[in-house]
């Protein structure tokens, strides 16, 4: 069901943690809906993000979402980490399940609130940056 | 396939080696049409009739009120479906309960959407039928009554001979799902005013495919399955020989085996709820403590999901469910879980753990010490338990 | 069982022994629920997937659109109810042949006890559906045309293509029971645009208890089945994994081997024909003589009854049957022999002899004497043979 | 599905073919049905049945049927044969499938046919004897 890369994010999850003076914080979804994510960011004056953990609420490809978004942003500057989408985690996993898609943009905005809290924080405005939502997906489930 | 641990026997069984020798000879040696009239047809069709009245007679039964189907999954819809069809001229209401299994839930919306209306019967923090709400419940066109025999997640046994006694005094037909129950506890449908009855071979060491609806003599239900006269004009298609003579195989043995496998692996049940309970704080045991199927735990863990425990588990050799099999995997959190009063936050980190025979106390042993690492890893992850421990959350259970 | 000449391959075959062999592992060693999360489930899991693949190539289909089903007759019969329900609103007339299996046409008497309207569409001496006549039945409520692909009592093939090209232009859904020619004649969906197609896997030397349906992609039909998410949505029931790895297997095999099976058997066929027709007196070759199946060879024979005859081949070890498997012992003569005209008192004396490719042509000189010698006998007890012989009857055929 | 005695009637029939010189014949039953019978009798002048044979197109339940009854009424009067049912010649049988219960009314008819043309030739009015009929039986066939 899930690839290689997934199981190996998951059992060996990167950068799992919570930071101890994070710049900022990004926490989406909902423990209704069975997924919540955390994103932790360390950034530096010169908006590199020098360090980035999670901790997540989830299923396997949460978890491995998580851990690969915390990898693909880490060492970018805040803009660049804004270009780190659902589908950039995804490739970088060799793909989900179907029914797990979701997860990935979970983790996309995971990030992106993660950003914007350190925007706000730092009264910045990042060009493309909006608000995050409640991070509730639904998603197609059925095939036919 | 390395050693493993197999404690996911609601979702399906390691087929007995009996049955697997038994069904052999019937795949190329007796292999003839049961319906055709040369004698080697007819070898197949004393295979079917034996069958039959091993299992007519484990449930107090007649032969012809058994008939094999494809599926327990089939044995639902059929009585479902069919009855409702059958008895629409005298009304259109249906009781059910709210923890039924897909096969019957999913049967329930589909005649909804035929114009029939069902009532969903809520059950207590147990998992419990409550019967003063069936009772009121009950209309004048209330045809018919579907209650579980035993919950495939939770294991709780409902009250059936209350239920039934209920249906029989407003001279309403009463279907139960005894998939889970069936070989692994008493059921008898006389002694208990069953009408009909679903059960399926795979959940109890015999071959997947093959399941039975009882049909009390005198109910007039019509064919799910229209085609060939086989079962009695009931249930066209070739019979599937080899898998009732599996099957068959399998339900005498449990019937001989019930009251020792059943004390036995109630007993080991009742070491792994207590050492759970023990060790792992913030859990809770869903279901009736003692009136439960003696091979089913479920417990949910506050503050991680499930699949993640699964999958972890699985690495350590541990074959466990969270929910149904059929859900496992999918997004929504247990119905059953959600009706017994849990939130959906702690619905979603629950296991499944259902036993056999063939587990052992030592592997019981080590499968609690898994759980406890991994729950215990998993905590460490989860950001539900962070603002728990920073005293922001609560814990649900 | 003393050693058999086993011509009824069309009612059910002996199954392949590379199935078999293939099948066991997944009965007590791969034994996980498909469905589920471990690895254990992921072995069978896998192992469907291969099956479908396999079929699905040999139908020229995607995976996707392979439904794995009970037996053959689940198929039609979901094909049929299912495709009415969802094209209601679009119309309730269907259109059939006369001379379907029971598993269409009982199908169809219920789905007009549902309110919609049939044609029966009739076929020639030779059993070929009249195709001037489909075009007539088409009206603008028309949902569905619904021809078998082979006949299973004269083994008369269909002309598919065309039937198919009406529907097409109508813009009817196209459902084939493709029961007795899928593994035997090429059967390939898009070449002859089929919306849905339905096989049975024990006709094809698979297990009995698993068919599957056909479902092009974008046909709206539901499920039959409700419960578990199995089938992608379309067919509940914990997934009969041994079942359906046999059938891959016998289908990989049929479809490797059909070109030279089919060859053989058709010589074989053409022989017995030949014999039968030089030798014994008051026949009649049932059926197309060369648009038919390699395998099926069906005769009547004047002033006889079936039943005895059967009877007594099978003392002689010889497994034929009369008509189709399910209404040998039934009362009823044949109704696709009286739809090709046959007058009721020849149509009780009917024998169908199906081929295998394990069969051989001294096996077969064994049976047409054996037949001459019964039919001879046979006469010689008819009151019906002693008045034609005192020139007071008529030999019908 | 039959009976040992079922099958010895009729793998070896008992008095199977046509009298030369019959006393009376009566046929019953029609090929549209799938069932024939006829029965020829070879009555003394003391009314007793001193020869009975059949020809019969049927199934093998009819054709074990019509062996059967042929012995049953061998050595009989008239009188005795026509207390000769359908439940003697099942019984005599060891039972027949419900399917086929029907071939021993038809049987019994066929007896019954025989005698009434015996009666017809020879004058004669025999208690209880009714003038046959067609001998079409429709029967229950499906159990439920
Ligand atoms: C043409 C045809 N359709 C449907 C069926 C039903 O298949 P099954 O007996 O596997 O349900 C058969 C065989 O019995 C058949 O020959
Ligand atoms: C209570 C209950 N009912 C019905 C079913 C369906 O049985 P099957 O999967 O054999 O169709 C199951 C198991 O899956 C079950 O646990």
């Amino acid at each position: 069901m899930y690839s290689e890369k997934v199981m190996d994010h998951f059992t060996n999850p990167r950068n799992m943690g919570e930071l101890e003076n994070p710049s900022s914080v990004g926490t989406v979804g909902n423990a209704r809906c069975g997924d919540i994510m955390r994103i932790y960011l360390d950034v530096d004056e010169n908006r590199v993000i020098r360090q980035c953990t999670f901790k997540t609420f989830g299923c396997g490809a949460a978890v491995a979402a998580s851990s690969m978004a915390t990898e693909l942003v880490k060492g970018k500057t805040v803009e660049e980490a804004l270009l780190v989408t659902n589908k950039t985690v995804m490739e970088a996993l060799d793909g989900l399940p179907p029914v797990k898609v979701h997860c990935s943009l979970l983790a996309e905005e995971a990030i992106h609130a993660a950003l914007w809290d350190y925007a706000q924080k730092n009264n910045l405005k990042i060009d493309g940056l909006q608000k995050p939502g409640n991070g509730i997906h639904e998603d197609g489930g059925e095939e036919y | 396939m390395d050693k493993v641990i197999y404690l996911d026997n609601a979702a399906t069984t390691r087929m007995l080696p009996e049955a697997v020798e038994g069904m052999i000879p019937y795949f190329a040696e007796y292999y003839g049409n049961a319906s055709s009239i040369y004698r080697l047809g007819q070898e197949s069709r004393k295979a079917v009739s034996r069958a039959r009245e091993i299992i007519a007679e484990s449930i107090h039964a007649d032969a012809s009120e058994i008939y094999f189907t494809g599926s327990g999954s089939e044995a639902d819809n059929w009585a479902l479906i069919e009855a409702a069809r059958s008895y629409a001229s005298k009304g259109k209401h249906i009781i059910t309960s709210a923890i039924e299994h897909h096969a019957v839930l999913h049967t329930c919306r589909h005649l909804e959407k035929m114009g029939f209306e069902i009532t969903y019967v809520d059950v207590d923090e147990e998992g419990i039928l409550k019967l003063e709400d069936l009772r009121k419940a009950v209309r004048p066109d209330t045809i018919l009554i579907s209650v579980m025999f035993a919950n495939n997640e939770i294991g709780t046994l409902q009250p059936i001979k209350e239920i039934a006694a209920i249906a029989k005094e407003n001279d309403i037909l009463f279907h139960t799902d005894a998939v889970q129950a069936y070989g692994h506890v008493p059921v008898y449908v006389d002694e208990l005013s069953i009408d009909m009855l679903s059960a399926s071979s795979h959940k109890l060491k015999g071959p997947k495919g093959v399941g039975f609806l009882y049909i009390r003599k005198g109910v007039n239900i019509r064919a799910f399955i229209h085609g060939g006269g086989q079962e009695r004009n009931r249930r066209a298609g070739t019979e599937n020989v080899p898998g009732i003579v599996g099957f068959g195989i399998a339900a005498s043995q449990a019937a001989a085996c019930m009251d020792q496998e059943a004390g036995y692996v109630a007993s080991l049940r009742d070491y792994l709820i207590e050492r759970i309970e023990k060790e792992i704080p913030y859990c809770r045991l869903n279901g009736h403590r003692t009136r439960r199927l003696p091979g089913n735990i479920n417990f949910s863990f506050s503050f991680i999901e499930g699949e993640s425990l699964l999958i972890m588990l699985d690495q350590k050799g541990i074959c466990a469910s969270s929910g149904s099999a059929c859900t496992s995997g999918a997004l929504d959190p247990s119905h059953v879980l959600l009706a017994t009063g849990l939130p959906h936050e702690t619905a979603h980190g629950s296991l499944r753990l259902t036993l056999s025979g063939e587990n052992t106390r030592e592997e019981l042993d080590y499968v609690v010490d898994s759980i406890k690492e991994i729950v215990g890893r998993l905590r460490q992850m989860s950001p539900l338990y962070e603002d728990f421990a920073k005293g922001k959350g609560k814990a649900y259970v």
